[in-house]
């Protein structure tokens, strides 16, 4: 049986090898650590405000969130959710996870919307940037696991960094798609009148993608989610050690535990997003308003909204 | 299995195959899904067990599997190691001196204080003896263990020491990361806070910053483990694992050999074949008294 | 005076190889051949005319004919592959988009089809937001937003989304919003296309209302008959791009071009196209006083083969004599004062009444008097000649002569009708 | 004979709670109070009605009246919440889901605005689906297929697919998979709304011109006047949910039940709605070659006020003379022979002939002779008379009896058009 | 602080480890076992056939499919992604791998396709389902890998039931949307001419539903591509077990040169199912063409293909 392989051979994980091993770690790992810098800093401002809360403080706040936005039902969820979460003792398990998601959809949103909005403005960059996200959105996570620690190092940070390479593309790509779909005779209104391409930005396109928008951080937010356990293999702690360890020892109750943990929270975050997607795209969404909320929402400004009346 | 159990899984295949067996395999299965799954029968053997430091397997697999012969008894060695640069450079003896401020910096790659140390993933039985040491020497507030994915783990260890950081990390031998960090060169054992005894101490390990050397565990058995019920039905293969052992230089060698590029599947069953013939007075014997238990 | 609008020879071809589908024009190709051999859409091809200040322009066309495209092209939304768009001086096709910008801001705007409101914007918020763009501050925006919305009836809807309005009312906005930033220019794209006959009337007149007031130049695109006609000082048709035909609607009605035009036009009601004036004769009266009246009415009406006359006293209209009527008293019975056999309770009308208007004063079966501001009689209309115009054979011999010579030759199916089947 | 279809207190309410807004609405509250106070939408409220065997009847009413609604009960694809309806003895209303699939499948069938055609089937076998519904073979259905496309002129497109046909031709399939199973009745929701106004005017057509052959019993939605009265043997005019008026066109158009309908039709070419039969007057005739006809002849005209007179030849028409012509011949030059004054070409209708198709013989200025089948004179049409029905003063008076009495009084405005400004 | 887990702990995870270890496993091991039968046979089939087939035959033939279907840029792309596969030394991983992949999407659109149509047609049953998918879809893979292990083993077959179990739910959502999608007036229009409800199924629903079901499909694809790697935890073999066996000897080349396999493999896989989802839905989608031209794809029928004039 013939094949190509018989006749070459391209020796591409030595090359890879070489590459990673002789260039770009020997060179660039300085760099990349200091790249961490920015992430660092955010993640411990959350983290140690969440581990600061206390337990009924953050339950009630969420709680109100939920009501505000979700609804009855999703909030009487979060409050069984986040007491059950506490009574199978997963609490700083469970913040220490929650910080780590907020942070990586923070870089995320600061990252994707501005790509977002370039890639929805020029055809020519979308047909760079897309063949990338879909790479991005295959490639398994595993393969770069060993990289990020090459250049990085182990811990929660690069754990944050493998979430948000694994998180980012649905923000990127559905900012672009929001604002593409924005209805072409809103566009032509606005053009006609003779707005400028900021005010057009401002004005029209990113109110009226807010929604889709909404919808790319509500599934960044769930992939990121997603990589919870994986990042764990790197060194970031959390509900996602907790599975892990109980993988180790074959502690199935442990890791189930963890999982339910996780998906107790997906639930919850994944309600409440989608809510703030949904109505404020109904209602007035002002977009200031609408990211306020989401702001308050996603910090759990749980001091400032338990202090109104609810 | 992790990497360094690929050449006597090799050999043993070999050996079942000049039995007369046909082996599926040999699978690739982590730590915990194995012992799950000798457990149920579903993997009849693996000679990858690690005693006593697999002992938390123990309740998945005890009752219908168990450990039968050595593969090398009492030769694999384990502990902690730094790279001989800063050991030098800070003199560093033992665990203990991780307390000491300017070795903590120096050693600290994360930023929280205290000095990075690749320990365990979480659940292997080294994990428990690693953290058990930290606790009882009073480490906890000094040294902070990475509980990863080990290749990970060692990852960062191996980029840091490439960059020129210190490195403090937890190895066993056999193992393919002494030859990435060549062990006396790259490399020095290091010693637990604990005065040396009979029973503790290791002597002649040329590497270690120490003679004798308290390495702070003991040399474990890699065994076979195997179901049970398999091991009756078939007890020639039980013999021969009960006789069947593998010299620690040979699995040395190669594994030396595997990291230098001779990894693929058939550069293993070469040096298995190799082994075996190499060795083959001493298999026929390993083999006769099989096939004679079969009667 | 200088036209507001001066379009020269505007093509628009979308697609890749403009040119190419350029040449394949120019060699005769209709667009349908073009597109199928070359794939490029021909969306205009050859349009020029002129709008001046204070008109309305209406463009009609079945869809696809490239009402839009064209429309489109005079605030640049469009580029037009050739051809110029000179606004007063300004060449909207190839002037800097700098210039375009500040063209559309001060002197252009456009209300669209389906109102286009930002669904997130207050309906003070949409009306003001060609003054945001502007840079005017929040008050003054404001101030003249509501001034705006006062003007279509909806100013106590500042603050609702438009979301929370009719149809009706969202168009009233969109045309607010048209109006806000006090433009020379309004460009509507179908605005009542998708409204309620009954609302889409109200919208019409309003617009007509409005229209009297603020003497904006219109180009207003539909493909409602009846719309064109009432809003349209000069029609265009257009049909694959290209003007067919472009007048008053009485011209377009009255000549249609071609067959295309014809059919677009055939179940017009003329009643509503036509006015007095298109079917006045000159009066043939005698003076009430005058001398043997009696016998001079009757004969000129013998002359002139009809049936009344009208009674002029010092030049004003004083009434009508019939013939039977005048016949039987003068000369039977030899009563010559015409005051006495005089009808006076006579309809009077003016030159722009529209002919559907006329039929209630037509119906007493006398001619009606066609009067000047002054109130002097300048002619008269015969209700043949209301038939004449209403059936459309008028056309033939220009204004209605008379409708001595029954054209019925043409109408000769109702006849048909009428033999046996 | 029996009504093919009989529909008897129809309510339809969307909602949770139906009979809360039932009973609103026995207490009087109107469809908004309902909707605010309870939530509940009035769909369709306490119609009745029939229509009988090959009639076409017409729905009409503003967007959101319940025309779509009241018309799906009818074949149950929405189950009206009390009333009863009646497809021959059949309750659609309250039959189990096998026989009103039966009903479905034999004897009603829709056309839908949207044609909604079946996208991924060919024309051939969207045609068809009725018929594969039911079980036919495949041989058959496709010869039915092809049969009904060939009535509606389309049997060369049967294998393309319904997205490469035009707009027209898509609801010509939507008509012929209608028509395919040869259902006794056919439902048609707004089914020319979407079509270009010219390509609309040929569906119409098409449609009087199957259903001259088919006699199917049809229920027409639109809310386009015009198509109504084209169409419709009976128009229901529907506000609300309700019907407001049910009538023939010219009922309706002549005596609008209130300001709404009013509203609706006051925009109606009124020569469209009426004919020949609604102005004709008695004829006054005198008979060529009677003894003294000249002079009876006048005495009639001076009797009747008129300023023509139509001649028999033994009861058929033969012409017709004119007062003044007569007068000046008979009394002033002695000539009484009627034949040669006598205008023999004249105009004649039918009783049917719609006004608007009369404009051209009544340009003439003479009565137009209106005569029945076999030829002979019925009546006479007057001017006047068709002016009057035009402007609508008619209805006051029943049939025209004749414009004697001017009725400007209405019409004063036009007077005051011409009064100084 | 206060909080509920003062006063009342769940020891959660012993109760899981005793249901999981004391019952399930006990009791229905051997059920679990057994239902793995099915899936091993398919297995067998597609395995056998893939490693028995001529990687040129192979290449050929993917590349004609590819070109029917998504277009010379794809075909091509195939063409050359196939022998860079094989040139890498991948050939019999990747075919292990796509024999994984198949069997596990053939599983989903059995299990999932009947499923969707169900919920598409009782909002009951939705409502039980949907939230039964959003937790497979949260719950970390990693959880259920050990309970997977205890019940059905180690190997190939555990490997593609946690497939299943991870990418099944696109399938479901989507068979479900593309069925409540279908235009209400058409519905209509098949019920006012008297269809019953498997008429109005087979005739009007599935066919037009056919486009989103096959992007369902598309996803489920792409979702078990992604689980490649996680299988190979858990013993399946292919190019996972060369990313993992990468990463475990720190063979970042190795690892990235699975990685890039299963990209590859993803994007032609990708492309062709995308496409097939498109074409058919805007032609002539007959139902059964559609299907019939979804499995020569998919069982990569190429001996078949290939014997037709191109
Ligand atoms: N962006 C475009 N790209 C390609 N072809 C276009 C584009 N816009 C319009 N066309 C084509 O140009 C022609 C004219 O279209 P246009 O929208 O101007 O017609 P219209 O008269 O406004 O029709 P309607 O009454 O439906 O609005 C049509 O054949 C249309 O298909
Ligand atoms: N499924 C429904 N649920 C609730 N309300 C409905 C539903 N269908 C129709 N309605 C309401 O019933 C009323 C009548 O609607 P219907 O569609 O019958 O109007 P229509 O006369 O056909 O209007 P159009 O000309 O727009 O088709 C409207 O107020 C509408 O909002
Ligand atoms: C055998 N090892 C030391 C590699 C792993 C263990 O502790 O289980
Ligand atoms: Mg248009
Ligand atoms: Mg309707």
């Amino acid at each position: 049986m013939i094949s190509p392989a018989d006749f070459v051979q391209i020796p591409l994980d030595d090359w890879v090898n070489s590459f990673v091993r002789d260039f770009l770690v020997p060179n660039f790992r300085p760099a990349f650590r200091a790249m961490q810098v920015p992430i660092t800093k955010v993640l411990e401002q959350i983290d140690t405000f969440f581990h600061w809360l206390p337990m009924l403080v953050f339950t009630v706040g969420l709680t109100l969130i939920a009501d505000r936005t979700a609804g009855r039902g999703v909030a009487l969820f979060s409050l069984v959710a986040l007491i059950f979460i506490d009574m199978i003792g997963l609490w700083a398990e469970t913040m220490t996870t929650l910080s780590m998601i907020l942070t990586s959809v923070f870089f995320c949103a600061v990252i994707g919307i501005p790509l977002g909005i370039w890639t929805a403005r020029s055809d020519r960059v979308l047909l760079v940037v897309r063949p990338i996200l879909d790479i991005m959105q295959t490639i398994p996570s595993f393969v770069y696991l060993v990289p990020i620690v090459m250049l990085f190092g182990v811990g929660m940070v690069p754990g944050i960094i493998a979430t948000i390479i694994f998180a980012l593309p649905p923000i990127i790509r559905l900012t672009n798609l929001g604002i593409r779909n924005v209805r072409g005779d809103l566009i032509e209104a606005a053009e006609a009148f003779g707005s400028t391409r900021w005010q057009m930005l401002w004005e029209v396109q990113l109110p009226l993608a807010l929604r889709t928008i909404m919808a790319g951080l509500n599934q960044t937010l769930m992939l990121a989610l997603s990589m919870v356990v994986i990042a764990a293999l790197i060194g970031a702690g959390g509900l996602g050690l907790t599975v892990y360890t109980g993988l180790g020892r074959l502690n199935v109750g442990a890791a189930t535990t963890g999982g339910i943990g996780i998906v107790l929270l997906a639930i919850i975050l994944d309600r409440i997003t989608q809510s703030l997607g949904d109505k404020k795209g109904v209602q007035t969404p002002s977009l200031w308003q609408s990211l306020r909320s989401l702001f308050s929402a996603s910090k759990a400004d749980v001091g400032a909204q338990s202090g109104k009346p609810a | 299995a992790w990497d360094t159990g690929w050449f006597h899984s090799e050999i043993y295949k070999q050996l079942f195959e000049e039995l007369g067996y046909s082996i599926d395999g040999p699978t690739t299965l982590d730590n915990p899904p194995f012992y799950q799954a000798v457990g149920y029968g579903d993997v009849d053997l693996w000679v990858n067990g690690w005693f006593p430091i697999h002992d938390t397997y123990r309740p998945a697999f005890e009752g219908s599997a168990e450990i039968i012969g050595a593969v090398a008894a009492g030769g694999a060695l384990q502990g902690y190691l730094v790279d001989k640069a800063s050991a030098e450079k800070f003199n560093i003896k033992s665990l203990a001196d991780f307390k000491r401020d300017d070795v903590k910096e120096a050693f600290d790659r994360d930023g929280d204080g205290r000095a990075d140390l690749v320990a365990c993933p979480p659940g292997w039985g080294c994990e428990v003896a690693i953290d058990e040491h930290l606790t009882k020497y009073d480490l906890k507030g000094d040294i902070n263990e990475i509980k990863a994915s080990y290749s990970a783990s060692m990852a960062d260890a191996v980029a840091a020491y490439g960059a020129g950081e210190p490195i403090l990390f937890y190895t066993w031998t056999p193992n393919w990361t002494v030859n990435e960090l060549k062990l006396g060169k790259d490399v020095v054992w290091i010693q637990v806070p604990e005065e040396a005894t009979e029973e503790n101490a290791a002597k002649g390990v040329a590497s270690c910053v120490a003679d004798p050397c308290v390495m702070g565990f003991a040399a474990n058995d890699i065994v076979p483990v195997a179901n049970s019920k398999f091991l009756k039905e078939n007890p020639a293969v039980a013999t021969l694992l009960k006789t069947a052992s593998i010299p620690l230089e040979d699995i040395f060698a190669q594994n030396s050999a595997m990291n230098d590029g001779a990894d693929s599947p058939e550069d293993i069953k070469k040096q298995a074949s190799d082994w075996i013939k190499a060795n083959r007075e001493m298999v026929d014997g390993w083999l006769a008294t099989a096939r004679g238990a079969a009667q | 005076m200088k036209p507001k609008i001066r379009v020269e020879g505007v093509y628009k071809i979308f697609g890749e190889d403009p040119q190419g589908a350029l040449d394949a024009l120019n060699a005769g190709k209709s667009k349908i051949e073009i597109f199928e051999e070359t794939g490029q859409t021909v969306g205009v091809q050859d349009v020029s005319f002129e709008v001046g200040e204070g008109e309305i322009f209406v463009v009609m066309g079945l869809s696809g004919s490239g009402k839009s495209t064209l429309v489109r092209t005079f605030n640049g939304l469009i580029p037009p592959t050739s051809g110029k768009i000179l606004i007063d001086d300004d060449d909207v096709a190839s002037c800097s988009a700098e210039r375009l910008r500040k063209i559309r801001r001060e002197k252009i705007t456009m209300v669209f089809q389906h109102f286009a409101l930002f669904p997130h914007k207050t309906v003070a918020e949409n009306v003001a937001y060609g003054l945001k763009i502007k840079g005017e501050s929040a008050a003054s925006r404001r101030k003249k937003a509501l001034a705006a919305l006062e003007q279509v009836g909806l100013a106590a809807y500042a603050d609702s989304l438009p979301g929370e309005l009719s149809g009706g009312m969202q168009q009233r906005v969109g045309l607010a919003r048209g109006l806000a930033t006090d433009p020379q220019i309004l460009l509507m794209d179908e605005p009542f296309g998708a409204l309620d006959p009954l609302i889409r009337r109200e919208m019409q007149d309003e617009l007509l209302h409005l229209q009297k007031i603020l003497k904006k130049t219109i180009i207003f695109i539909t493909h409602d008959l009846n719309e064109a006609l009432l809003l349209g000082d000069k029609i265009a048709i257009m049909k694959d791009g290209r003007f067919v035909q472009v007048g008053t609607a009485q011209e377009i009605v009255d000549n249609p071009a071609d067959d295309y035009v014809a059919a677009f036009v055939a179940d017009i009601d003329r009643g509503r196209v036509f006015e007095a004036g298109h079917v006045v004769t000159d009066p043939v009266t005698v003076e009430q006083n005058e001398k043997g009246a009696a016998e001079k009415a009757l004969q000129l009406m013998e002359e002139h083969n009809r049936n009344a006359l009208y009674v002029l006293d010092n030049k004003k209209v004083a009434g009508l004599v019939t013939y039977q009527e005048l016949s039987v008293a003068a000369r039977e019975e030899g009563r010559t004062d015409l005051t006495e056999v005089m009808v006076t309770d006579v309809p009077v009308v003016d030159q722009d009444t529209p002919l559907n208007e006329l039929y209630g004063a037509a119906s007493a079966g006398h001619p009606i008097a066609v009067t000047d501001k002054r109130g002097r009689l300048t002619g008269v209309i015969e209700v043949e000649a209301v038939f004449s115009q209403l059936s459309g054979d008028a056309s033939e011999d220009e204004t209605g002569e008379e409708g001595s010579t029954p054209p019925a030759e043409e109408k000769t199916e109702t006849a048909q009708g009428g033999t046996p089947r």
